[in-house]
């Protein structure tokens, strides 16, 4: 077996590389010929694709996702913005929270439990890699039809593989979503959030500066995980070697995770770390590669003091390996055995494997001979950028065409028939309680959770004496986005923004997941670009600017893409927690007022799904102004303690919304409908901008004054009475039968 | 009654953290001289009827879809001995 | 005198800090312990946290029970100080064999976490005085391994001697034999129950009430006045 | 290096809920005639050195004290075959 070297790459010119077969493109190919002036070495070949790869590239997405930059709003919030491993947001009193939405979709299609568990491990390692210590993970999912027999084996196999590895790690589960949609079936969505929490002194970047620092490779031992490429590669440069078998699948570690997390924050505690990154997608070729491109000099690095779990793997297996749980740090050479005194201290294997040059290139080597030799910016960062043609859908007209109007779909106009309505939809899989999920997570480690599912977002204190606190909501809706993307993920944010201020907390900043079909489809393209440009305006508008996020193509079967699914992370602050507004109606007596506006907008809605399975029309239009006017009195009013409950407004509209406060109190409510509004509309519009609070009587003045004199439209609907729900004058509902109806829904799918 | 056992274990290039947090314990026990350890699954099924061809084909079949997964484990059927 | 009540944190302990903090809360000086320590830094009585020590791997609290910090609990607690485990600490001291049983995985074989309500059986142990017996409480459960379990000669033993000492209320959550979720040594002062007292000391946090916090002046009197 | 595997049981009298939970399920994915599924641990030990009676010994007595909790479980201790 002949070793591909660099040397042996320049003698060798005309041997052909299996670039196709890796994933690159004969221009990508000819481009990193042109780069290197010579012929790629096996294990150069296999860092660029990998970091070419569109994982890793953001090849077809980048030139939208420069709009998040370029209209990013003026905000004093932001310390760290986009390009880093996850934003930081400065929340005040001295800390800083960094927070990051990521995808691990296909994996957790192949294998659930370990796809969504190393899902959650990998967000983790970018927060832990900023310097935070992470406090809180969240997790929007989305699956195929409720009983599709695919969707018994990924639902149960995600929500264990998720709970298994951040209860582990030890970090509450504080939110999340849980959405079924035939579009999904082939392709789920495992979103997985974490947020961070550190002081500003402490934030650290991935960069390898001052020549002499060691390059450290510390937690799990490297192992052929992820690497089907490599061993191509591999297959076919060493001619006859049949690879052995590779594992596509990752299993993940939590409990070394944990200990990566608490080694790591030490380390930077005792100021042992110059820089920092974790290993995610295309592991030490992307570690090396950035931290290398980040720092002032050139690294080099010796592949055969990496540790390994399998002493069969090549160098290229190497440099691509996306084993779980591994760290790269940049250590000063006089604080390098303190370093690994600290890992030992945690049983964390750690081995110097490299170090910082005062050149600029990143050098590899195997067996003492040189097998890489690159500028490591042009691995890291000058990857291609397509500008994918894209054009509005041809059926897209039709389907706006087609709106849920009273003719096109029967309405219930009975109180029989509302009631019947309301139980339908109370019932439905996507308006069900959440419990059999949520309740698999742990809420309580830390012992800083002060609200959590299915509160509107989850909140963590971040500051044990003073109450600072922050808030987190995620949401997404892809039947709106698919009937409209610009205004489909703006309704995304605006959903975050409004339940992160329902709690009394202060909108600061955005992440992002974009899930999308294939860019490759004209089509899909443009729902990716409208979708971007609509988040990036809606932040603009906000005031909340995009901290960082992640894009995943590709979901989609045959021609068939999932429907375009932005899914739209808001991060508060709130400066003391013990003001935080819960969702429950729980006092009797209280008053009932709606906020906002109510119009007759069923496009997109929930009922439309439930009662019609239909599609269509347009989603319900938004007002950024108005949400943002909605906030500022949701947070003043949990500040002056003039609203004991809030609950925001959105699928299944009003009702669900009354019903879900009511359910969670325990107590029952008297609703009236206001003046010139149709009950059917007044229950099941999904009007954007409105929330429902409860009012102690003694606080109503000062209440309505303050919507008064603001503008924001506040109607008393109804109050906090009894154990029914009752629409005067249309129906009654027992809270128990609510109850009944709402709850046991996704075991029953299950079973 | 029959007994049939599937073992199924980890893939041998998937990793295995169970297996190996008890191969890092036992030198701590003073159980030295163990090179690895890995953990795997023991299923004993008590098969009704007689344990012919075909009913050992349909407990590899329910093996293969079910007991084992085999994105990342494999997994032996045999009959126990000495029932 | 204040007690100092020591904290164990082994690789892959979760509620190490909860438990600090709750000793804090209470008013005693938290010590944190670490595993590899054979000295316990003259703490008067230790908390086993709660968490997936070592992952959890092999079986709930199998690995850590051989810490050297363990030797010396064991030897001390026979010699009659106070520990406290909670969740995988109860593990622990069911593996260590200072309680008898073990911990079987929940019966419906899924992580659980919510609010549990529990009655105090026995509010004559270390770590129980301050509750009145038969009190009912609230407090966090979360965990994948809960079941415990012993033989019926045990159990009988257990309940003859009045050493059951949390039982779950409205709705076994794990399956655990007699709905047991909390039992002590005869001596009284090794204690050891699945739910999270160290999560419900503070209003807003966790369960939003302080019916934990009983746990931890229970110790302090029983120190303090010894 | 020869290999000595390790099973272990929970004891015939303890609920075992992950075998009966497989149990239930066979019959609904159309594998008949099972009575009854116990599931347990197989450990593979790979051991450095001939595996002689004291090895064998060392080995049972860290099965004893660590890889089966004896309070619920049952254990057995064999050299694999055919190594
Ligand atoms: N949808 C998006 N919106 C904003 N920023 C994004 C988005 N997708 C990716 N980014 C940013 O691009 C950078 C590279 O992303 P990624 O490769 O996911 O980070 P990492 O290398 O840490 O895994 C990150 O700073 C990330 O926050
Ligand atoms: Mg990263």
């Amino acid at each position: 077996m002949t070793l591909d070297t660099v040397k042996n790459a320049t003698e060798t010119p005309d041997v052909e590389l299996p670039w196709a077969a890796l994933g690159l493109k004969e221009d990508e190919y000819l481009k990193i010929r042109e780069i290197l002036g010579r012929r790629p070495t096996g294990a150069e070949l296999a860092m660029y694709s990998v970091m070419w790869s569109e994982h890793c590239s953001y090849k077809s997405s980048k030139v939208h996702l420069r709009q998040f930059g370029e209209k990013a709003p003026q905000s004093d919030a932001m310390l760290v913005g986009i390009g880093e491993n996850a934003g930081v947001v400065d929340v005040g009193q001295g800390y800083a929270v960094t927070f990051k939405i990521e995808s691990h979709n296909h994996p957790s299609y192949v294998e659930p439990y370990q796809g969504a568990a190393t899902g959650v491990g990998g967000i983790v390692r970018d927060i832990i890699s900023m310097g935070a210590r992470p406090v809180a993970v969240m997790d929007p999912l989305r699956f195929g039809a409720p009983d599709h027999p695919d969707t018994k084996r990924v639902l149960p196999g995600v929500v264990a593989g998720i709970g298994g590895y951040g209860n582990c790690l030890g970090l509450p589960n504080i939110g999340g979503e849980v959405v079924f949609d035939a579009c999904y079936q082939g392709n789920p969505l495992v979103n997985a959030l974490a947020v961070g929490v550190m002081k500003h002194e402490d934030i650290h970047l991935a960069k390898a500066s001052g020549a002499g620092n060691k390059v450290v490779l510390y937690g799990a031992r490297t192992g052929g995980d992820g690497i089907g490429g490599a061993s191509i590669l591999a297959s076919e440069t060493f001619e006859g070697g049949t690879p052995t078998k590779r594992p596509a699948v990752q299993v993940g570690d939590p409990f070394q995770e944990k200990l990566l997390i608490e080694c790591t924050l030490e380390a930077f505690r005792a100021q042992l770390v110059v820089g920092i990154q974790d290993l995610g997608a295309a592991g030490l070729s992307c570690a090396t590669s950035e931290l290398a491109s980040n720092g002032s000099g050139g690294m080099r690095c010796d592949l055969d003091d990496v540790p390994l779990r399998d002493a069969t793997l090549t160098p290229e297996e190497i440099l691509m390996s996306e084993s779980q749980e591994r760290m790269c740090a940049v250590v000063e050479p006089e604080k390098i055995d303190a370093f690994l005194a600290i890992c030992e201290k945690w049983d964390v294997t750690a081995t110097v494997i490299g170090e910082v040059t005062d050149g600029d290139r990143l050098e590899i080597f195997w067996h003492g001979e040189k097998i890489v030799d690159v500028d490591p910016r042009t691995v890291a960062h000058d990857g291609p950028v397509y500008e994918r043609p894209y054009h509005r859908p041809s059926w897209q007209d039709a389907l706006q065409a087609d709106a849920p109007t009273a003719e096109r779909l029967a309405r219930p106009a009975t109180g029989d028939e509302l009631r019947a309505a309301v139980l339908q939809l109370v019932g439905s899989v996507n308006q069900a309680d959440k419990s059999w999920i949520t309740s698999q997570y742990d809420r309580f480690v830390l012992g800083n959770t002060v609200l959590a599912m299915p509160e509107d977002s989850g909140m963590i204190r971040v500051d044990e004496s003073t109450n600072l606190g922050v808030a987190i909501a995620t949401d997404g809706n892809g039947r709106y986005t698919k009937l409209d993307p610009y205004t489909g993920s703006q309704l995304a944010l605006a959903e975050a923004y409004r339940n992160v201020a329902a709690t009394g907390a202060k909108p600061l900043a955005v992440s992002d997941c974009l899930n999308f079909g294939s860019p490759e489809d004209p089509e899909v393209m443009w729902q990716f670009a409208e979708a971007t440009r609509g988040l990036a305006d809606g932040c603009l508008t906000l005031g909340t600017p995009v901290t960082g996020g992640n894009v995943s193509l590709y979901n989609q079967t045959g021609a068939e893409a999932i429907h375009p699914t932005p899914v739209v992370a808001v991060l508060g602050v709130i400066d003391d927690v013990t003001r935080r507004t819960p969702m429950a109606f729980a006092e009797e007596g209280q008053l009932v007022y709606l906020l906002g506006t109510t119009e007759d907008e069923l496009g997109g809605s929930a009922w439309a799904q439930v009662a019609h399975d239909h599609l269509g029309g347009l989603p319900p239009k938004l007002d950024l102004d108005r949400e943002k006017l909605l906030a500022e009195i949701l947070i003043a009013a949990s500040r002056d303690g003039m609203i004991d409950a809030a609950h925001d407004l959105s699928d299944g509209g009003l009702i669900q919304a009354a019903v879900e406060s009511a359910l969670k109190g325990g107590q029952g409510l008297r609703l009236i409908v206001p003046d010139g509004l149709d009950p059917f509309v007044f229950l099941f519009s999904e009007s954007a901008g409105r929330a429902i609070v409860s009012v102690p009587r003694s606080e109503e003045l000062r209440f309505t004054e303050m919507c008064g004199v603001r503008g924001l439209p506040a109607t008393r609907i109804g109050v906090v009475d009894g154990d029914v729900v009752e629409l005067q004058g249309q129906f009654t509902l027992p809270l128990a039968e609510l109850r009944e109806a709402n709850t046991g829904v996704i075991e029953a799918l299950l079973a | 009654m029959a007994r049939v056992v599937v073992d199924v274990m980890l893939k041998p290039e998937i990793l295995d953290p169970q297996g190996q947090a008890v191969q890092r314990a036992l030198p701590r026990l003073g159980f030295e001289g163990i090179a690895d350890v890995r953990q795997g699954k023991r299923f004993e099924l008590e098969v009704e009827g007689p344990v012919d061809e075909a009913a050992l084909a349909r407990i590899h079949q329910a093996a293969e879809t079910f007991l084992a997964n085999t994105v990342i484990e494999d997994f032996v059927v045999r009959v126990e001995e000495g029932q | 005198m204040t007690a100092r009540v020591g904290v164990v944190t082994f690789p892959g302990s979760l509620d190490d800090r909860d438990a600090l903090r709750a000793v804090k809360l209470a008013g005693a000086e938290p010590v944190a312990l670490w595993h590899r320590d054979t000295d316990l830094h003259q703490v008067d009585a230790v908390v086993l946290p709660g968490g997936f020590s070592y992952g959890d791997y092999l079986r709930a609290g199998a690995i850590s029970r051989f810490s050297p910090v363990m030797e010396t609990i064991i030897e001390q607690a026979k010699a009659g100080m106070p520990v406290l485990g909670i969740c995988n600490g109860f593990q622990v001291l069911t593996e260590s064999h200072l309680l008898p049983g073990a911990m079987l995985r929940n019966n419906h074989l899924h992580f659980v976490c919510k609010d549990q309500k529990l009655r105090v059986e026995n509010n004559t142990t270390a770590w129980t005085s301050d509750y009145a017996q038969g009190q009912e409480i609230m407090i966090p459960l979360k965990n994948m391994d809960g079941r415990f379990t012993a033989d019926r000669r045990t159990i009988d033993e257990l309940e003859a001697e009045g050493r059951v000492v949390f039982r779950y209320l409205d709705g076994n959550p794990n399956g655990s034999i007699d709905d047991i979720a909390g039992i002590t040594n005869a001596a009284g002062n090794v204690v050891g129950l699945m739910p999270h007292p160290e999560h419900a000391v503070e209003p807003l946090i966790g369960t939003g009430g302080t019916d934990g916090t009983g746990f931890f002046t229970s110790i302090i009197k029983r120190l303090v006045n010894a």
